[in-house]
């Protein structure tokens, strides 16, 4: 699975995308940004206040409870600032 | 229905020109544009913008359907750049086509309150003092929330 | 503030990038442009106005002015055709221009309905059988009344 | 006083602008259209329903009720299409 960060978490985190490979028992968005977190404290930092990330889930917009099972890509970013 | 985002800039006149010979026959068309912003009390040397192309293209599609059932639209566009951009260049424009006026000025609202809070772009302010992410505002929230 | 009110035409795109490139450093544009409707249903030839001048001035000055106390404009143009028109060309071009994109939409809209009921243009339709006055519609009152 | 008339009263009177001198007792938009349809039968019949009928002096929109003393130009026309 694909995980793509933006804005100031893609500063936060020094990295645009990564790899990763989470366990069967992620289910959900939420579950997934937990399981980042207990692998990496500067994500556990930078994640603290969940409502300041939103997600995507292969290129369509989600909330913190949508699945992730058989995602490609899952994006993470700040609330949205365009316009 | 047109969905443009791109680092290139565009020609706001010249859209707005090519829009209204597409819809030769259509009553009445609304023009948003916005642009970069800089002011003596709050200069602005640039702003960056960082975008997600595929959920950007896929997000302001989706709200020109929304825009176009719910108002009756018969065409509608939504450019937006990203990028580093200078004061007084246009970021954003949407443009809306309907029958009668009313449907055109709330299809081309209706556009810009969505894009705002759901539009994958995110914005940074270069000043004398720095650089610094925007903030999103509870007011672009509210906007929005009037449509539901 | 700028009033136009002529029988030439106009290029709503080159007179939106003149509008904004004015307006340099303000962050929200919104144009309106009505053009001469037909449709297979009800087709129309040719679509002519007639004005009185120097009242139109007056009235759309008046309303450009009110505008711009009432939602803070930075700046505004009103400009309007009349004589004789075809299908597709347009008949009027509003502008607006402020700091942010509510006042701007709310600017346009005002105009537009003040301009509808209390500007001095009448139309006459021309179409396949024959050429008759436009009745005033009752909607564009309800439309201004909102303002009130 | 010159009188301009616009639109469909322009037609139905057969001419866009005359010069009239009504008498002293004519103080208003009101007073004008009475005066000016008791000399003309086409005017009387166009302006009847005179809701219809709309009046700006020396280039002013102003109600029926709006004094024409010392007025250099009233205008009379239908409810207004433009835009």
């Amino acid at each position: 699975m694909k995980i793509l960060y933006f804005a100031w978490l893609r500063e936060r985190l020094n990295r645009g995308e990564e790899e990763v490979s989470p366990p069967s028992d992620v289910a959900t968005v939420a579950d997934l940004i937990d399981w980042l977190a207990s692998r990496d404290e500067a994500f556990a930092l930078a994640t603290q206040k969940r409502s300041l990330i939103k997600a995507a889930v292969d290129e369509k917009l989600v909330a913190h409870t949508a699945p992730v099972a058989g995602a490609r890509v899952v994006a993470l970013f700040p609330p949205m600032t365009g316009g | 229905m047109v969905v443009r985002v791109s680092t290139a800039p565009f020609d706001p006149g010249a859209e707005t020109n090519a829009f209204l010979a597409a819809g030769r026959g259509a009553g009445a068309a609304v023009t948003f544009t916005g642009v970069v912003r800089s002011s003596p009390d709050d200069p602005i040397i640039a702003l960056t913008l960082e975008c997600y192309p595929e959920l950007a293209i896929n997000q302001l599609a989706s709200s020109i359907d929304q825009a176009t059932s719910r108002f009756g639209l018969l065409a509608a566009t939504v450019i937006h750049r990203y990028g580093r951009l200078t004061p007084g260049e246009p970021i954003v424009h949407v443009m809306t086509l309907a029958p009668h006026r009313e449907a055109a000025f709330k299809g081309a609202e209706f556009l810009m309150d969505y894009l705002k809070t759901d539009a994958p772009f995110w914005k940074q302010e270069t000043g004398p003092d720095g650089t610094h992410w925007v903030e999103a505002k509870a007011e672009d929230d509210a906007a929005k929330a009037r449509w539901e």
